[in-house]
């Protein structure tokens, strides 16, 4: 029988080690898994590579592992916010490396890593500095920049529903990236607020087939402080 | 001088958008649009996080965190709206189904450059989001933005001194004291703001400005 | 306020001219759109382009319209079957054009084209006779072939519900190209079995939002043949 | 000459597939292997038109036309399965999430190459489905194939002569007269079908077949 649920946040992430590559579902705090970042932080891990949409919002989620100082580089659109202090700070001390890249591209490059695709022409960013020493092409009268897709070793995303196969569902907004790093990551790790049986999810409804996912993890809303003190006591 | 206030630029803009239309409003002035799209012309909202048929702003206490809008502003969801993910929402964007997307700027350029993603300082942190897609995605890209910077400087211009987030993919662009069209060899003003002639806005711009029309922006 | 509901299969196919390019949803006749392909039979318009899976199946849907000689070119992944008898005449005759595409590449360069990429490097069909011709590109250790959008004019497809606003959901596998036809096509024209009130479709398991459709036309499941009679009466 | 019959050739592939496993199994004799997986291991099979967790046949009189499989034929779905759209099918193809694909051939050549979707008669009516999609996009692409021809010609060649479907993407050939692995520098006998010798093999193939394993298939 194939059961992807782990017991605990902890076990769930508990290869990942240095130096790997890390994609984060969320956009601000929707779909952002905080119970598995919480649980990296708590491994003695550094250097990582992360692909998130931002860069930290106050001082959970992603703005945590940064604060932590566990972050080498970060692919992400929009790190500049008002509560991104975290990554403010170690950006400014030259701690902390930035790919910036347009959102509808770093989109496009995660779905084309989850596809397969060797590379993309996309018309974002043309003329512009994000597309500086990048190859051009002008098709069929528009100009593109040639995209190379992004691979992680790892994701760590939140959904509403999963089942031990691995399927997903999300709920409203906080479905953002995750359905399309699941794809992309060598091994996707979702948070589900609840862990339902096998056949509980309607075929037609499954927004992330299971097969795009390796670890599935319960975290009811609210048991996070539970969660915590267990793990420190 | 007078000017329009913002409510009345964002009942302005809300004017030029068709029943029926697929919106993108930019982070900022053009969320304001919203709020004066007549209620009787069913208009859809996209947002890029994953939402179409964005509604109005919760009531007190209604807020769901995880039913934000670009700007993460909790939001609502008309009957008939629906979510889905990041790829999906840029194609829509990426791929031409968005008719009209509206974003402010830092400059605007007589032939439609925009720029709004950076302030070009070496010391800034750069942060673009979804700016450069919906710039060059929708069909038809407004600019709302003040015409003149605090300091008096035009920010309709000949060439944009800032970064730029896309070429050539402004067509519209509202202002506070006229409306001009931008692209296709240069710029003219479209409406003119009561009490502001062509001569006052070609003197503020610095720029030679055709003219498209008589009307006056009420 | 937007209703984009047809009142028949006539009305929405009306503007399909001669020389369109036509996708029509369907692997097999598993999303094949037939009364939407029926009505466009009775417009007197030829010379189309048709992007399907196949070739036609027996004697209805896009063999229907082959058998009428409405095809100029068809590009497909899978035209030769047991029953495609009405295209393997036309094409010996030299009477229909062929480019014969990858299944995964077709369902690329169409995703492609709703998604606005300008081209992509796909691996399929490196170093066969279908990529004769072709710029390819070693990209990470792995080759790969330069492939390019199908847009199309119309898109023809079936899904199980709809409603005013375009959304649409589809029923077991004849989901296949639906979806992404949706996307690609200027106008996209949808058959629903079931019209359904606008609300009553979940916002989280709407799998084409209404952006994507053109137009909606109920077609009663068994409601064929009384169309029919209606038409040519 | 003893000779696997498809059934058995089935049930040896079958054995060769983990619990767990991604897996598609291609049009015509490869659809067998679904029949010999055993119960009590949870497999996943992916038909490329837009289900995961594809079932066994139907009951006579429950077919339902909606649910077929990539030869059309009605299939059914396990209690855990879903559906999908053809590009997400194909991404999980292409982009390295299928474990394992089965397919027929015409020809394989020992450093992998595939041929099984043309015979390069000029007056054939081509057709490629996903094949070529398939053959390259899985971690493994595992052959399933009589041997020989009906007139006795090997279809494990040292080149293929027949249009190729994908480049060094095979790493497994089940036969009715051996098991061999393909690529990285040649091919080898991974397991003899009882009254087959490695020799019988070399003169049927007229290939210098290496060897891995001593394995009888049972």
């Amino acid at each position: 029988m194939i059961d992807k649920a782990a017991v605990s946040a902890e076990v769930a992430v508990a290869d990942i080690s240095d130096g790997a590559s890390v994609m984060i579902g969320g956009f601000g705090t929707a779909g952002m898994p905080d119970e598995l970042i919480d649980a990296l932080i708590r491994r003695d891990v550094g250097d990582l590579t992360i692909i998130n949409n931002n860069a930290g919002n106050g001082e959970t989620g992603v703005a945590a592992l940064i604060a932590a100082g566990r972050v080498r580089k970060i692919i992400c659109s929009f790190p500049r916010q008002s509560d991104s202090h975290h990554f403010d700070a170690r950006y400014r001390a030259g701690e902390i490396e930035l790919e910036l890249v347009p959102q509808g591209n770093l989109a496009a490059r995660i779905h084309a890593a989850g596809a397969g695709l060797g590379a993309i022409f996309t018309p974002t960013g043309f003329g512009t500095l994000l597309a500086q020493g990048k190859e051009t092409r002008r098709i069929d009268g528009r100009d593109h920049v040639l995209e190379y897709p992004i691979h992680a070793d790892f994701a760590l995303i939140k959904a509403s529903k999963g089942d031990r196969w691995g399927n997903l569902v999300y709920r409203k907004t906080a479905r953002n990236f995750g359905p399309i790093m699941a794809m992309a990551a060598r091994t996707t790790i979702a948070q589900v607020s609840e862990l339902v049986p096998l056949g509980s999810l309607d075929p037609e409804v499954v927004v992330t087939p299971g097969i795009f996912v390796q670890r599935v993890v319960e975290i009811t809303p609210g048991a996070a402080i539970a969660d915590l003190d267990a793990a420190t006591a | 001088m007078k000017r329009l206030d913002r409510d009345q630029m964002a009942a302005r803009v809300a004017r030029d958008i068709p029943e029926g239309s697929y919106v993108n409003l930019g982070i900022g002035l053009p969320t304001k649009v919203a709020d004066h799209l007549p209620r009787n012309r069913e208009i859809f909202l996209q947002s890029e996080n994953g939402l179409l048929g964005m509604g109005p702003a919760p009531a007190l206490g209604e807020e769901d965190p995880e039913l934000i809008n670009a700007g993460k502003q909790p939001v609502t969801l008309l009957s008939g709206g629906c979510y889905f993910h990041h790829a999906d929402s840029f194609a829509m964007m990426r791929g031409g189904h968005i008719d009209i997307c509206v974003l402010g700027a830092f400059q605007v350029s007589v032939n439609g450059d925009l720029a709004n993603w950076h302030t070009g300082e070496p010391d800034a942190i750069p942060a673009v989001g979804g700016a450069m897609d919906l710039a060059i995605g929708a069909r038809q890209t407004f600019v709302m933005m003040e015409l003149l910077t605090r300091r008096g400087q035009s920010k309709l211009v000949e060439t944009c001194t800032y970064p730029l987030t896309g070429l050539a993919c402004v067509s519209r662009v509202y202002t506070d004291l006229g409306i001009f069209s931008v692209g296709g060899g240069g710029a003219s003003v479209v409406e003119l703001v009561e009490g502001v002639s062509l001569d006052d806005l070609r003197q503020m711009t610095g720029l030679s400005l055709g003219r498209c029309g008589v009307a006056y922006t009420s």
